[in-house]
């Protein structure tokens, strides 16, 4: 059952066995232990109980630069979003707080050029969490966006989230998550 | 058996468990295996009883740790005594339903039955001998729910209806015993029914609003539960629309293990003194009255069997609340006596109407008139079982209703003795007129039955045959309940 | 003093849900929404049982020993979980036969489910 | 502060009981349910109840709303 | 139905809330929670999971009888962690007493058989809650109704 | 004369005898009908044998006494037998045994013949049961044991009718006995007690204890026809299969009788009563009942409900006599108990012959009966002239005795009042005898024509007037034709049916004003021990 | 110092989320409110965990805190997106006057009938 590269799966059991010790806070042998246990379980449990791998697994070959680049692709991005959140809420709360409301919404669509559904989602919670758009509706040709104003809707396809994830996806290897 | 007091809970939790598991597989095993399970329980309680009745109590703390830690289970010698009657009981009704309950309910359905029915065992149990007020509650709902359950397994519109109705209420009913067991604790800082016996006297009288409160919060609560008379309105539909095995188990057994619970916070936790200062007893006092009236009136205008038996229910529950709500040793050992032979004539009369009913198809008096000829055995347990219910004397009713009346009679009320009489003319009203249909009246013709298998046949005739014995020697359950009554009085 | 009147506070809100939560559930034909009203109704009491812990000052009246000063007494908070769990099981088991009565009689309202279990 | 706080919470605690009470849409009455639910965790945990505040936001909010959402789902969204 | 963003996120969340929900099991005795909590924590996991994906998926896992199993062996093993105290010669439920490694207090294995019945306890309540939302979800039958995949 | 209390097993045996034979008689009846019959036969034969054989110790004076202290406690089960006990147990069973001679004839072609045997027996065990006990409560155990499995006996036909008149028995029956009940508990809790041992259980006087009275007077009354709680008996009676009829009237109704002089004269204590003065009331039920009776019972044109009015006008005299106080009164009550016993039986037992025979019920139709079925009718009009007291019968020494006992006590008007019930008895007992006997088949006698709703609607003197009218009216018919012709009419009862009516007619000429008159001996004895020192 | 950074950090967080129940009272539609309540959520109680980091000592806590802020980044976009996704094909309208956009950037407006949807009902999914 397990349709995925065995790094993959290195990581996530290491990322949860990390979160695992973060939540217990003691870094001890029993930790380990049933922390491994735990975190085996709940893996097995979760491809288990996951619907079949996504069709579409493209994997791509990763270049050495490009895995080297990876933590520091995630930090920027991370700091790029976070800077895009409080900007969206100071509009939002510009918007809130005037009192003529100034709204123009929009339904839009949108066609990111994505080749995996991780990237996908990511962008689309992005999207969701910055300036003035909202991802409504979403499948693999593209999303339906609305947005607050007009003029969002119209930064939208210009906005530098797309490629950055773009870059993530070739740091991490596209496609090659299910789901 | 030292152990016993814990495992006549675990016992039948762990069977349902393992019915409820090997239920999907082979279900033969699950029926079996229900009806051993209550079998060693019986056999464990019955060890239980000699056990008590030769050392005194039994108290007995999980974990080892003492009350307001560990659960501790007192085993005392009315705990024995309903915990053998519950045991005896289960298993006749178990091998009752074994011949009876596969047909009537159906494969899906039977997966879920007979965990049911011991979840239900495995409460009752518990809520008869837990030792604190909380397990109290705990096990009260585990009752309820498991009652529920093998009310509306069948999955017939009238017992969900039914189901849903006694859910909700008893839900109501355990908010209040939920909120009484807090109030309580809330004055006296106990759980444990001894100490908080100990600690009431000075809690009442600084806290005396709390107190009553929480009293009446438990009359409330097991009240609705034990159908006590302007709460039973769940009880007619509930008891009528359930498989008649359920109906057994829920009108012999399961309401009586409630009055038993408000019978112990009433006489062990308050105690006479402090009970008769409150106004509790009178008002049991009147409901039970009219529980006795009222459940005898409508049922003689039933033409269902079993809504003829469930109100009688209530009648016969009205009439154990009276005893209990007589400030009198003999009125006392009456009513829990009654407790006793109740159960074991209603289920004795439950399982006969199952029988004539699963034989028969028909539930209405008129569509059974003449069973006697074709069913002879049955009719004749029937028949005891109703005599028992009016009292006649060589029945085990009548020696409940004598100590209830004596009772009456020992607080100079002549009159509350002819209620109680006058209450058992009016359950002749309604048994008579069927017992004689049955022997004497026009076969409809189509075509009936014969006697149903010894599984089926065994248990009714048992109890019908314990109806009749306890009914000339009725030291066993009388000597305890006598003990039981005069220890709830020695309390102060 | 302030923790006495959030106490008090605290248990007067209790009895109006518990009013409000008998209220619904009484009134209300509607079995899903009786089944929110009792949801209501046993948190109230939870809520009770709580302040009524909170009213005397927050320290359990037990001193059970052997235990430490800091040790929270977990008595009131195992008698609210039980009591949590219980009612998560009857709203369940509640909803289950409400699906039920649905399935079988194509409608939710307590009045019109007794006039259709009477008549059928 | 805390007093105050509790106030609110209780008053809000009430105001959502009533609403549910009110609200003859299902699926919103469950939703202000489960709000309900949540004040009532946080209101345990300000009790100094946080066991039982943790198991409220799991059962009340969550596995109780999810259960109601699927009968309403399964049965009918208004009541009549 | 299917939306990609929720099972994508969904399949991030389960092991998380797994994980979450067996540290509160595991450290009932040293934190608030236990094992009804945690039980429901997991099962709140399985339930999103199953939500946004079909509960046909979960149910290839979860069905009515591995959950009955689970079920059982919850239940069943907290009474006969409470029985092992009686074959020990001590009364029922005993935890130290009656033999259980009383470990470091403050350490994960502590508090004897405190530990594993929080795990009995999680393990059925998990299992017991997965399996009622399923039902009232899914109508009891063996694939869901709700959700087309 | 000082008795000794002698512990002996035979009054539990005398009880217990008959209802172990009952499981027996239903075994029987599985494999055959005739063995079923000789051990229904053996029961009560064996049980007036035992009975008998309890007399050498009762006659010495001696009390035998049985106690099971053990069974149903705090109670027990006891047996006390003094000369009244004896006297009535004996009475009894020997009636019993000459019935159920007359019921194997009588059931043969009847259904359902092993359950009237079985409850037979039972009702037997009952009924002794009843007269032997020696406390209250083995009393009320028995006299349930009887009243209960009577009503089999009333059903038995299933009709309609029987099914109604079953369910007014049984309820009747049923709060009868809840009416003990109560009295019983209400003993227990004033007396400590509730054996019948002693004379003066209850010594205060209280609203509990007249209470209790009341609750007995219900329970006992019902039983014995008082009005107005006789509303079953006349129902009841006339349905019942004529045997069965014949024990309900005869035995039955005594043991409500028996049960109020125990309670009287035991329970409370004649001295008691004189004190409280309840014995008026007793006395206006006992007159009402006496003239209610009798008058209803001239309107009845069915006999077995005619025989059955005359039952309740009947056991008027016996409450009468009991509620005298008197010792003379007393004697005569209990000898009443035993006449009427015998004489009513025969009657019943006479009606069923007829009714048997010849299919009629309706007295009208009896014309020609006294050929017909000469013995019979024999035998009925001894019965009836003892019923109306025509000296030297046994009937005149009951009524005599009373009548003295009115006056002793100082009530003279009870007197008159027997005097006046003696004769509605002749003018509801006579025209049966003058139809049967002077009438000739199929001639409706001219005097029934009118009176039925007459008589009911004017009343009491009206239906005396009408009853002579109809005695005068009856023309002599012309005289038979001849031997053969006589012999030819004669279609009479069989022997099995035909001995027992016999000798019960016997004992109603035997047991009258000859010189050794052993009952009137037992009764003066009896009334001695009740009355106490 | 620590404190003042947290008092900071928590007023702006209550600020966010003050201006997001406004905007939920206010906004004129599902869509609209779907995005103030996303953003606010995450932003306000961002900082506001964020704050709670600053002045607690404990590493686990402050470890846990920031889980939870991933966490709420993760989910409050998602559930925004999920509620509007129900709304959206369950054919909740959308404000009148909105706009749609083709792939092209071809403008249309959208009546108050305009807003196309599956009948679909069913809470998320």
């Amino acid at each position: 059952m397990l349709r995925v590269f065995p790094g993959r799966h290195a990581a996530s059991f290491l990322g949860l066995l990390l979160f695992w010790f973060a939540l217990g806070g003691a870094w001890d042998l029993q930790h380990l232990v049933l922390g491994a246990a735990v975190v085996l379980v709940a893996l097995v449990v979760r491809w288990r109980v996951a619907p079949g791998p996504s069709h579409e697994t493209r994997p791509l070959g990763r270049p050495m630069a490009a895995r080297l680049g990876a933590p520091f692709r995630v930090l920027a991005y991370l700091a790029f979003l976070m800077v895009e959140v409080v900007k969206a809420n100071i509009q939002v709360a510009l918007i809130v707080l005037d009192p003529k409301l100034p709204v123009s919404p929009v339904f839009m669509a949108y066609r990111p050029h994505l080749s995996s559904d991780w990237g996908r989602v990511l962008l689309a919670n992005s999207i969701t969490l910055t300036p003035g758009t909202l991802t409504v509706e979403m499948d693999r040709d593209g999303f339906l966006v609305h947005t607050l104003t007009r003029s969002a809707a119209a930064t939208l396809p210009e906005w530098a989230a797309e490629w950055r994830v773009r870059g993530l996806e070739k740091a991490f290897g596209g496609g090659a998550d299910d789901a | 058996m030292a152990h016993g007091p814990a495992l006549v809970i675990a016992l039948p939790f762990l069977g349902a468990f393992v019915c409820g598991w090997m239920g999907s597989r082979r279900i033969g095993f699950a029926r079996w295996g229900a009806v051993g399970t209550a079998a060693i329980h019986a056999f464990i309680a019955l060890s239980l009883l000699s056990r008590v009745t030769r050392n005194g109590p039994l108290t007995y703390a999980t974990g080892g740790w003492p009350a307001p830690l560990g659960i501790e289970v007192r085993v005392d010698i009315l705990g024995a005594v309903v915990l053998t009657l519950l045991g005896c009981g289960a298993t006749l009704i178990l091998l009752f339903a074994q011949s009876h309950e596969p047909a009537e309910l159906g494969r899906q359905a039977e997966r879920w039955y007979w965990p049911l029915c011991l979840t239900l065992l495995g409460g009752m149990s518990g809520l008869v001998i837990a030792k604190d007020l909380f397990n109290l509650f705990v096990m009260a709902e585990i009752c309820s729910i498991a009652a529920c359950g093998i009310i509306s397994v069948d999955s017939r519109p009238a017992a969900l209806e039914a189901s849903f109705k006694y859910l909700l209420l008893s839900a109501v009913g355990s908010g209040a015993v939920l909120l009484a067991t807090a109030m309580l604790y809330s004055v006296t800082g106990y759980l444990d029914m001894d100490a908080i016996s100990r600690a009431l006297p000075a809690a009442a009288a600084s806290f005396p609003r709390v107190t009553m409160g929480a009293l009446a919060l438990y009359l409330v609560g097991f009240g609705l539960k034990a159908a006590l008379f302007p709460l039973h309105v769940w009880l007619p539909d509930a008891h009528s629309a359930a498989p008649s095995a359920s109906s057994a188990l829920l009108s012999g057994l399961v309401v009586k293990v409630y009055v038993v619970a408000l019978a112990r916070i009433g006489y062990q936790v308050w105690g006479p003194d402090l009970l008769w200062r409150s106004p509790a007893p009178y008002v049991m006092f009147w409901f039970s009255a009219g529980a006795m009236f009222f459940g005898s009136i409508v049922a003689i205008a039933q033409r269902d069997i079993k809504r003829l038996l469930a109100y009688s229910t209530i009648a016969q529950m009205g009439y154990i609340f009276f005893g209990l709500s007589l400030r009198s040793e003999n009125a006392v050992a009456g009513a829990l006596l009654h407790v006793f032979n109740h159960a074991v004539m209603k289920v004795c009369l439950f399982l006969a109407a199952g029988a004539m009913i699963a034989r028969t198809g028909k539930r209405d008096l008129a569509g059974l008139s003449g069973i006697a000829r074709s069913m002879p055995l049955t009719t004749a347990a029937f028949t005891i079982g109703a005599l028992a219910m009016i009292g006649v004397p060589g029945t085990n009713g009548f020696i409940s209703k004598w100590y209830v009346a004596l009772g009456a009679l020992d607080l100079g009320r002549p009159l509350y003795a002819v209620l109680v009489v006058a209450s058992s003319l009016l359950s002749g009203a309604y048994y008579l007129p069927f017992v004689i249909s049955a022997y004497f009246g026009p076969d409809p013709g189509h075509p009936r039955g014969r006697e149903g298998p010894p599984a089926e046949l065994a248990p009714i005739v048992i109890l019908a045959a314990v109806c009749v014995l306890t009914g000339f020697l009725p030291r066993f359950p009388l000597q305890h309940m006598l003990e039981v009554a005069k220890s709830f009085f020695a309390l102060r | 003093m302030s923790q006495q009147l959030l106490g008090h506070l605290n248990f007067l809100g209790a009895m109006v849900l518990f009013a409000v939560g008998l209220y619904t559930m009484l009134t209300h034909g509607n079995l899903i929404k009786k089944i929110i009203g009792m949801n209501i109704m046993d948190t109230a009491v939870f809520l009770f049982v709580v302040s009524l812990g909170y009213v005397r000052g927050g320290r359990p009246p037990i001193g059970a020993a052997g235990t430490a000063a800091g040790f929270v007494n977990p008595l009131p908070s195992a008698l609210i979980l039980t009591g949590i769990v219980i009612a998560v099981s009857t709203t369940a088991f509640a909803l289950a036969l409400a699906i039920k009565i649905h399935e079988n009689l194509g409608t939710l309202d307590a009045d019109e489910i007794v006039r259709r279990t009477r008549s059928g | 502060m805390h007093l105050v706080f509790s106030a609110l919470l209780v008053v809000l605690l009430v105001s959502c009981g009533l609403a549910v009470e009110r609200t003859r849409d299902l699926l919103g009455a469950v939703v202000i349910f489960a709000s309900y639910s949540l004040l009532m965790a946080i209101n345990w945990q300000m009790l100094g109840a946080p066991d039982v505040a943790i198991t409220e936001a799991a059962v009340g909010a969550g596995v109780t709303t999810l259960l109601l959402i699927g009968a309403v789902s399964r049965t009918r969204r208004r009541e009549e | 139905m299917h939306d990609l963003i929720l099972s994508t996120i969904a399949g991030y969340l389960l092991p998380l809330i797994t994980v979450y929900g067996a540290y509160v099991i595991t450290h009932g005795h040293l934190s608030p929670g236990g094992g009804f909590a945690g039980g429901t924590i997991i099962a709140a996991g399985l339930i999103l999971a199953a939500l946004s994906w079909g509960f046909h998926h979960a149910e290839k896992v979860f069905n009515e009888n591995s959950l009955g199993n689970l079920d059982t062996l919850g239940s069943s093993g907290y009474v006969l962690i409470g029985l092992v105290a009686v074959f020990r010669g001590s009364l029922f439920l005993t935890n130290l007493g009656a033999g259980f490694p009383s470990g470091t207090p403050g350490k994960l294995f502590s508090s004897g058989a405190v530990w594993l019945l929080g795990a009995a306890v999680g393990v059925k309540v998990a299992a017991t809650v997965f399996g009622l939302v399923a039902r009232i979800w899914s109508g009891g039958g063996a694939s869901g109704e709700v959700d087309e995949p | 004369m000082p008795g000794r209390i002698v512990y002996s097993w035979l009054p539990a045996a005398v009880a217990l005898f008959p209802m172990a034979c009952t499981g027996l008689v239903y075994f029987a009846g599985r494999s055959s009908a005739r063995l079923r019959n000789m051990v229904a036969l053996f029961a009560s034969a064996g049980t007036t044998v035992l009975a008998a054989a309890m007399y050498p110790a009762v006659s010495a004076g001696n009390t035998l006494v049985t106690s099971f202290g053990g069974f149903l406690p705090p109670l027990g089960i006891s047996f006390r037998v003094d000369t009244l006990s004896f006297f009535l147990a004996l009475l009894s069973s020997s009636v019993w045994f000459l019935v159920t001679i007359y019921s194997l004839e009588y059931m043969k072609d009847e259904h359902g013949q092993t359950r009237y045997y079985s409850f037979f027996v039972l009702t037997l065990s009952g009924s002794v049961g009843t007269f032997l006990a020696g406390d209250l409560f083995t009393l009320f155990l028995f006299f349930e044991f009887m009243s209960l499995p009577a009503y089999v006996l009333v059903v038995h036909e299933e009709t309609p009718a029987a099914m109604r008149a079953g369910l007014k028995y049984l309820f009747m029956t049923i709060a009868g006995s809840l009416a003990f009940f109560f009295g019983l508990v209400a003993t227990f809790e004033l007396g400590g007690t509730v054996s019948l041992d002693r004379i003066g259980v209850i010594t205060q006087s209280s609203p509990l204890s007249l209470f209790t009275f009341i609750a007995f007077v219900a329970a006992f009354g019902m039983k014995a026809g008082m009005v107005p709680l006789h509303v079953w008996l006349s129902d009841a009676h006339p349905v019942a299969p004529s045997p069965a009829s014949a024990l309900l009237s005869g035995i039955m109704l005594k043991t409500g009788a028996y049960g109020l002089l125990r309670v009287i004269y035991n329970i409370y204590g004649v001295g008691f009563f004189r004190a409280v003065g309840w014995a008026s009331g007793m006395l206006f039920a006992a007159a009402v009942t006496i003239i209610l009776g009798s008058a209803v019972a001239i309107t009845q044109m069915d006999i077995k409900r005619r025989l059955a009015y005359s039952s309740i006008g009947q056991m008027g005299y016996i409450l009468l006599g009991m509620s005298l106080l008197s010792e003379r009164a007393l004697t005569g009550d209990i000898f009443h108990i035993f006449a009427h016993a015998i004489m009513k039986s025969c009657l019943f037992l006479c009606a069923g012959a007829i009714i048997k025979k010849t299919g009629k019920r309706d007295i009208r139709e009896f014309g020609g009966l006294g050929q017909r079925m000469p013995v019979t009718m024999a035998c009925f009009t001894v019965a009836a002239l003892t019923m109306i007291g025509i000296p030297p019968l046994n009937g005149f020494i009951s009524k005599w005795e009373l009548s003295l006992g009115a006056f002793e006590a100082g009530k003279p008007f009870y007197a008159v009042l027997l005097i006046v019930s003696s004769l509605m008895n002749a003018v509801y007992y006579l025209p049966i005898v003058i139809t049967a006997f002077f009438t000739r088949a199929g001639d409706r006698a001219a005097g029934y024509a009118a009176p039925d709703a007459h008589a009911r609607h004017v009343g009491v003197s009206t239906g005396i007037v009408a009853g002579f009218v109809a005695g005068d009216q009856t023309e002599p018919s012309p005289a038979p034709a001849g031997l053969s012709r006589l012999l030819s009419s004669v279609a009479e009862a069989p022997p099995a049916m035909l001995v027992p009516i016999v000798v019960l007619a016997l004992g109603c000429v035997v047991f009258s004003l000859s010189p050794a008159n052993w009952p009137l001996h037992m009764s003066e004895l009896s009334a001695k021990l009740l009355l106490g020192p | 110092m620590r404190e003042l950074v947290a008092a900071l950090l928590l007023v702006a967080g209550t600020f966010f989320l003050l201006a997001g129940t406004i905007g939920i009272l206010r906004m004129p539609d599902v869509y609209t409110r779907m995005h103030v309540a996303a953003k606010s959520d995450s932003l306000g109680a961002g900082l506001w965990l964020l704050g709670l980091a600053v002045v607690t000592s404990d590493p686990t806590t402050v470890v846990k805190l920031i889980f939870l802020v991933v966490f709420i980044w993760i989910t409050s976009p998602t559930a925004a997106h999920c509620m509007a996704r129900a709304a959206y094909r369950s054919g909740v309208r959308a404000l009148p006057g909105t706009l749609r956009l083709s792939d092209g950037g071809v403008a249309s407006s959208a009546g108050p009938d305009a807003v196309p949807g599956k009948e679909r009902s069913g809470p998320c999914t």
